[in-house]
């Protein structure tokens, strides 16, 4: 279990979270969706550990990790795909994929792996990781978070820019991963992903959770909310 | 206009204020001398951040055109019996000329090769100046007995009066480089700075515009060697060397770059530190470098940055 | 020749593009005509952002030709195409960062005038320039956030930012490189109505994975796979296409549009 | 071909000199201005430890004191501002100049020094007919041997991309678990420690006083600029290139010798702008 | 007037950084020797450290002559010197000269107001000439760093070797700050003269003779040249680079006079080592300047000046020196040493005066 309590988390003077108080467990897929600025990648950004929290705290199986470092974090098995891919530069493809490799025992996943489900990554593996197309590019960022094998799962809009087949395969992918006991904390603008792989949703506006619930919940109050959020902020 | 730069102008005003009064209290020339310092240096330094906190090229070439500079002053009334103020424009004209040449030269590279490019082309001027043109140079000797300014009947190898024609030079630059920032040419220059490739995409001219800066820059360099090479009555090759380079950077990121007391600030207490610190202590140069490192560690915006940042959020 | 009298806003030949052997583009050829909207579609590395690179002049192409209007642009660096009337977008957000939003789109509304006037006179006395800022802003939704840095905004605000700063010279001919990733869910419709808007009396190349707004928005839709033009068809055709299913739709059930 | 040989040593030498540099630049970024500090205080280390224990001990322990005094500095002065501009690690490394050439100055004071080395390795050899020095041999060795630990030890393993992914982008390499503190300080320690072996190397050869690195800084420049910064094998190759520039230019143009070095750099970064070995990003 | 000012202006850093600290000892040694004080009022000095930069030590003497001061002292390199020099003259404020050694100082640019008490290049090119025709040198190789001094030096030496029949086997001109001399040293070696003509100055030196040393040059060829080899560089150099190389000497320790042993005693007392030819002359030139100020007994710069224009120093610590009213230049004897390993109490390298030159086998008569 993967753990948010009480979490304030500000940028420079401007807070970003408010009491933020989030759970993953495994084999479970949790999507956070909210409107654009609502604290959602933030949200990631804190449970990886890249940003301190300055109120509240973190716990992976209820030992206290607040003040752990990122790369402890990431030898204690948590993943983030961040939003915005930071592929590593002045590295290949291939390079990128085994750097994700070196700090950690190895596991299901392998570099193979992972070119079996982008192939597209393999023909490109020797370019420069910053080179590939934008979809590449997160088909590498995808792949690199799978390859330090982790038990929580952090992905930041993690369709963001991939073809329509491709996103299958994201799919099917978060599915297999969820279902070797990986907990998944699913961050999405794209609906129809989390609507098919999440169980539970939680709906973040200002730093806050609003609303969380199950999937056979969503439909008409979720829609609803986002858009009543749309009307009363937007003039 | 916001805050900062108000804030910015106001007590770059009171500096010059504080000049004056500082002329007109003491006729002491040791005060006067490293008060004319200041102002050249700050010249130099503003013209460098023009390139460096504004369009966001770091360049180690500036001891060149600085150096040339105080040559096109030296030339212009050894070899060209000149005057002073036609000695000054042609200081600032030689060091355009060279800061644009380099600039043309390195005009297909940026970042960091950029500076190293610049820092090895002013280091290939150096030597050149150093052996192949010794003639004109004066070679390691360097040439003593370059002029002041004849005017009437004022007395300008007095620090006293010369102090007067830098201040005026001085006053100019200031204000010449405020409007220049707040200028749609400004603007273009931090656009260049902040994103070279979005600023391409929206029609700005990248290269021309980088060009520009830099012949904005080593002009201003050359006015400022020119009027150091008057006011020490002497330049040489050693003008020229890298290390002044560092020491305009120094200077600079101490006082905090992109803004205009920045660099004022900076050249005043890197030389008022030095004479301070080398009156009291026979381990100046280290305590020199201590403080560097203190500022940097503790004080990342600068001097006048952070003052200015900090109230300028009050 | 008048540029009006052209029927191709964008005619591309024989365009050949190679990093270091491998083929980015070969000999790709497309037109955009004039006053419609043209989808770019295909997989993920099929070259699409490659083709918006070389039409304005960011990557050197090996072979081939671009024209504008019927003039060669081939050999005119990115600021002479964009003065010519040619604006984009980026897919991977690109902007000031140090300025705020308004900031950002002053700047970007300067360089046509820039010219012309007195070179000296300060930024803020130019209102036009802030009015025109200020009318994009709200044009792109931004008009809360004028004075944030943005660094500091989120995600979908840099990417409202991002158009912004396509749409600032007022270009007639937009080329948009996903304008629509990450941008929030509940503000998709609306970032379709703008682009709708923007595409009135302009020529617009799009790069788009969402294929909801992609058979919305584009009169035609050119598939490109593997550096190479696949098909260009109308947007039905390409729905229906076996081959584009394969290789980039996928199960008909991710693609369908089910939501509103 | 003596002129060769020596252009060889001139170049090994100024490639031992520059390792440090380049390995400081490709892996941490950082412009490293203090690195002919750092080698002045190697020689002056040498210089004491030779006159206490000899030579081979200078060799041996001078490396690991400057590892010890770059880990102090790198703690200290640069791992706070890793996320400032690079400028400021620049101000760093300038302040650092001072202070370091402070701490020689008042332990070893202005004189120059010089260190003796073993009977063996003085005196010289004959080859094709010119009498070369044995201290030369033993330089183009020790540059051959520390090119090769580097070279396997940096560009071919694993190590290498680690520290690569620390410089270019610290904060995403920590999130795959890379301690990236430990790494920039370990380069750093080992940027110093080629430095301090570069000053024991050269004292024999070379002044050893104040400004000693002071001028030994710029070549190291054109060789890590030649190389297409940051690059081990482009260092080599730079190093070479300058040694035999150096060695032929002096043996027929004697006093156009510098005007030539800077020429060919210039020429370099002319032809091939990024250096002779680097690799470019994309941008949009 | 309160004190006698006087500005030292010397590189305390930099190249010459240890040239001007032993020249600041040797001053040093001179004031206390009359208890600081002259006519009646106690010295005050400032020394400032002029960075070996013509640019800084300009700077400085700027800002000492705005005070009011009695002497100036200084510079080490000749170009600094020469530029100081037209600030003196327009401040027209005495100022001693005991080290540069360019022959402009007291020739072609010479002023009322500077003095020189020691050597000149001129003397001691002609130094090197005697001291080859003297030793049977036949041929000689000439290295000689590239600048204007260096090449008029040069040119001087040639014609003088020439006049006495000695060949030049060749001449090589290279930057100052050359780091690596073996390819020089080897076409020197390899071109069948036996003896080389070593006119670089500064880190070259060092350079140049620690790497001469790698492969035995002094016991291959007769290596000589001006201010080439003393007791500090011996230290740099190393015994096998230095043992064997002659140098002219501006001054030596071992200079048989009363005045030279009580200075080397005082000095001795005071450092802890052995004054080196820096300090000698140093000491030597503000000693002899100081006695001459008190002698006119009144305060007056013109006067001190006038004074000193024609003194004779007949116990100076290399014997009578005399200043000459033409040019302000002191005329005097001239020394030529080798390199050798030193006995104990010495250091490790020590000169040895082989040769010593009258006045007038070393100076023209004055114009
Ligand atoms: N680096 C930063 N500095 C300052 N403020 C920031 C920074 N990053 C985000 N913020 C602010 O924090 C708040 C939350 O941003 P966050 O990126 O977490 O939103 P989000 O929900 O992920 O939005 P999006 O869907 O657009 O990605 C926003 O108001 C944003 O402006
Ligand atoms: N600068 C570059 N250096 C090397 N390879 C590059 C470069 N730019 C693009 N490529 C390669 O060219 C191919 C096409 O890239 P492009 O960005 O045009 O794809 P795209 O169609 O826009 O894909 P996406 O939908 O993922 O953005 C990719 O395989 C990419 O790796
Ligand atoms: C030995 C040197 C410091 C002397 C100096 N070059 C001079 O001009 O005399
Ligand atoms: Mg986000
Ligand atoms: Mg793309």
């Amino acid at each position: 279990m993967l753990e948010l309590a009480d979490a304030d988390v500000f940028y420079g003077k401007a807070q970003a979270l408010h009491g933020i108080s989030i759970a993953c467990a495994p084999n479970e897929v949790l999507a956070l969706v909210g409107r654009n600025g609502a604290g959602k990648s933030t949200t990631l950004r804190a449970m990886m550990g890249q940003i301190p929290l300055r109120q509240g705290q973190r716990t992976l199986d209820g030992a206290d990790i607040t003040g752990l470092s990122l790369p402890d974090s990431s030898r204690r098995s948590i993943a983030l795909v961040p939003d915005s891919r930071d592929i590593i530069g002045g590295l290949s493809a291939e390079e990128n994929l085994l750097l994700a490799t070196l700090s950690h025992p190895p596991g299901h996943w392998t570099i193979e792996r992972v070119y079996s489900l982008f192939p597209r990554l393999r023909e490109r593996r020797r370019a420069q990781g910053t080179s590939l197309s934008g979809g590449e590019q997160q088909m590498l960022a995808i792949g690199r978070a799978l390859l330090t094998n982790p038990r929580y799962l952090l992905l930041d809009e993690p369709t963001e820019g991939l073809a329509p087949v491709i996103i299958e395969q994201i799919v099917a992918a978060i599915e297999f991963v969820s279902r070797s006991g990986v907990a998944v904390l699913l961050v999405e603008q794209n609906f129809r992903v989390p609507r098919r792989v999440a169980k539970r949703f939680c709906l973040l506006d200002s730093g806050r959770v609003v609303w969380s619930g199950g999937r056979d919940q969503i439909d008409d109050r979720l829609e609803a909310m986002l858009s009543g959020l749309h009307e009363g902020t937007h003039a | 206009m916001n805050r900062l730069e108000r804030l910015d102008i106001r007590l770059c005003l009171l500096a010059m204020a504080i000049l004056v009064a500082l002329r007109i209290g003491t006729r002491d020339e040791g005060i006067l001398l490293v008060a004319c310092l200041i102002m050249v240096w700050s010249i130099f330094a503003l013209g460098y951040d023009l390139v460096f906190g504004t369009t966001g090229i770091l360049s180690f070439g500036h001891a060149a055109f600085f150096g040339m500079g105080s040559f096109g002053m030296a030339w212009a009334q050894m070899h060209g019996g000149l005057p002073f103020s036609a000695g000054l424009v042609a200081a600032g004209l030689l060091g355009a000329l060279c800061a644009w040449v380099v600039s043309l030269i390195g005009s297909r590279i940026t970042g960091l090769f950029f500076s190293l490019l610049t820092l090895m082309l002013a280091e290939l001027m150096s030597i050149l100046m150093l052996t192949r043109l010794r003639g004109l140079s004066g070679g390691v000797d360097g040439l003593p007995g370059v002029a002041r300014p004849v005017w009437g009947e004022v007395d300008f190898f007095n620090n006293a009066n010369f102090f007067w024609v830098v201040f005026a030079v001085f006053v100019v630059v200031v204000l010449a480089c405020w409007v220049l920032r707040r200028s749609p040419l400004g603007q273009a220059f931090q656009a260049v700075r902040q994103n070279p490739v979005r600023a391409e995409q929206l029609g700005f001219g990248v290269r021309p515009l980088r060009q520009t800066a830099m012949a904005l820059s080593g002009g201003l360099s050359g006015v400022a060697g020119g009027l150091l090479a008057s006011l020490m009555m002497y330049t040489g090759p050693q003008m020229l060397n890298w290390k002044t380079s560092g020491d305009v950077l120094i200077m600079t990121l101490l006082g905090g770059s992109g803004t205009l007391l920045g660099p004022i600030v900076g050249v005043a207490f890197f030389e008022v530190l030095r004479e301070v610190l080398a009156a009291y202590s026979d381990y100046w140069y280290g305590l020199v470098g201590l403080v560097f490192i203190l500022c940097t560690l503790f004080l990342p915006q600068g001097l006048a940055g952070t003052a200015l940042h900090w109230w300028s959020k009050r | 020749m008048s540029a009006a009298s052209h029927t191709n806003a964008i005619a591309c030949s024989g365009v050949t593009v190679e990093f270091d052997g491998f083929v980015a583009l070969n000999d790709v050829a497309l037109d955009v005509p004039a006053g419609k909207t043209v989808a770019l579609i295909g997989p993920n590395g099929a070259g699409k952002t490659t083709l918006l690179n070389a039409i304005s002049g960011r990557v050197p192409m090996k072979s081939g030709r671009v024209e504008l209007w019927g003039d060669d642009i081939t050999r005119l660096p990115v600021a002479g195409r964009t003065r010519r009337g040619l604006g984009r977008s980026f897919q991977i957000i690109n902007l000031f960062q140090e300025m705020t939003t308004f900031e950002n789109l002053r700047v970007a509304a300067q360089p046509p005038r820039f010219n012309l006037q007195p070179f000296w006179r300060p930024v803020n006395r130019w209102s036009e320039l802030g009015d025109r800022a200020r009318e994009v802003a709200a044009v792109v939704g931004l008009s809360d956030v004028l004075d944030m840095p943005v660094a500091t905004l989120s995600h979908g605000r840099q990417r409202a930012v991002e158009l912004g700063l396509a749409l600032m010279a007022d270009p007639r001919v937009l080329l948009l490189d996903e304008p629509l990733a990450g941008v929030g869910h509940n503000e998709i419709a609306s970032t379709m109505e703008l682009i709708e808007r923007v595409r009135e009396n302009r020529t617009v190349l799009l790069v788009e994975h969402n294929m909801e707004v992609v058979m919305k928005l584009s009169d035609e839709i050119v598939v490109m796979m593997g550096g190479e033009v696949l098909m260009r068809g109308t947007p039905a055709e390409v729905r229906n296409d076996e081959r584009v299913k394969r290789a980039y739709l996928g199960d008909e059930e991710g693609t369908e549009a089910t939501h509103a | 071909m003596s002129t060769f040989v020596i252009g060889l040593s001139i170049g090994m030498l100024l490639f031992l000199l520059a390792a440090g540099l380049t390995l400081i630049f490709g892996m941490l970024r950082i412009i490293n201005f203090a690195h002919g500090a750092l080698y002045m205080l190697g020689a002056y280390l040498a210089f004491q430890i030779a006159l206490w224990l000899g030579f081979w001990w200078a060799l041996a322990l001078v490396p690991v004191l400057l590892a010890l005094v770059g880990v102090l500095i790198e703690r200290l002065t640069l791992r706070p501002i890793y996320k400032a501009p690079h400028e400021f690690q620049l101000l760093i490394t300038f302040g650092l100049i001072l202070v370091l050439e402070e701490v020689v100055r008042a332990t070893w004071g202005l004189s120059g020094k010089s260190i003796a080395v073993p009977g063996w390795l003085s005196g010289s050899v004959s080859l094709f007919d010119t009498d070369v020095s044995r201290y030369r041999l033993f330089v183009i060795f020790v540059g051959l041997l520390t090119m090769a630990v580097l070279l396997l030890g940096i560009e071919r393993s694993r190590i290498g991309l680690v520290i690569r992914s620390c410089s270019t982008h610290p904060l995403m390499a920590a999130t795959l678990g890379v301690r990236v503190d430990h790494v920039r300080t370990a380069v750093f320690a080992v940027g110093a420690a080629l430095a301090g072996l570069g000053g024991a190397m050269a004292g024999p050869m070379l002044p050893i006083q104040l400004q000693m690195g002071g001028t030994i800084i710029l070549d190291c420049f054109i060789v890590v600029i030649i190389g297409g910064l940051g690059n081990i094998r482009g260092a080599v190759v730079g190093a070479l290139l300058i040694g035999m520039t150096r060695a032929f230019g002096q043996q027929y143009l004697p006093d156009w010798i510098d005007t030539l070095t800077y020429a060919v750099l210039i020429a370099t970064l002319l032809l091939r702008p990024q250096g002779l070995f680097s690799k470019k990003e994309r941008l949009a | 007037q309160d004190a006698f000012r006087i500005a030292g202006i010397v590189p305390l850093s930099g190249a010459f950084g240890i040239i001007g600290e032993n020249m600041r000892r040797g001053a040093t040694i001179a004031f206390e020797e009359r208890n600081n004080r002259v006519l009646g009022k106690p010295i005050e000095v400032v020394w400032e450290d002029t960075e070996t930069s013509t640019q800084v030590a300009v700077q400085k003497t700027t800002r000492a002559l705005a005070r009011d001061t009695h002497t100036l002292f200084g510079e080490v390199s000749s170009g600094s010197t020469l530029a100081i020099m037209k600030l003196t003259e327009q401040r027209k404020v005495p100022h001693i000269i005991t080290l540069s050694a360019d022959d402009r100082i007291t020739g072609a640019d010479k002023t009322r107001y500077a003095f020189r008490t020691s050597n000149t290049v001129a003397m001691e090119n002609r130094m090197i000439g005697e001291f080859a025709r003297r030793q049977a040198v036949k041929k000689v190789y000439g290295i000689v760093s590239d600048y204007q001094v260096g090449r008029d030096m040069w040119a001087a030496l040639k014609a003088d070797l020439e006049s006495k029949g000695i060949t030049v086997a060749g001449i090589d001109f290279t930057p100052i700050g050359t780091k690596d001399y073996a390819i020089l040293l080897d076409k020197a070696m390899k071109s069948g003269a036996d003896g080389l003509a070593l006119i670089v100055v500064g880190g070259d030196v060092t350079t140049s003779l620690k790497q001469g040393g790698e492969v035995g040059l002094p016991t291959k060829m007769k290596v000589m040249g001006t201010m080439l080899m003393d007791e500090t560089q011996g230290q740099a150099v190393g015994g096998t680079g230095a043992l064997g190389v002659h140098s002219t000497l501006r001054y030596h320790f071992t200079q048989d006079t009363p005045r030279n042993k009580r200075f080397v005693a005082a000095y001795r007392a005071r450092y802890g080592e052995l004054p080196s030819q820096y300090a000698g002359e140093a000491y030597d030139g503000m000693s002899w300047w100081l006695d001459v100020v008190e002698s006119t007994g009144v305060w007056d710069k013109e006067k001190w000046v006038d004074a000193f224009r024609t003194s004779v120093r007949n116990d100076s610590v290399e014997g009578v020196k005399r200043m000459r009213a033409c040019d302000n230049q002191a005329d005097q004897m001239g020394l030529f040493g080798t390199a050798v390993a030193g006995g104990a109490g010495m250091p490790a390298v020590t000169m040895k005066v082989t040769e010593t030159f009258t006045s007038q086998d070393l100076f023209k008569a004055c114009n």
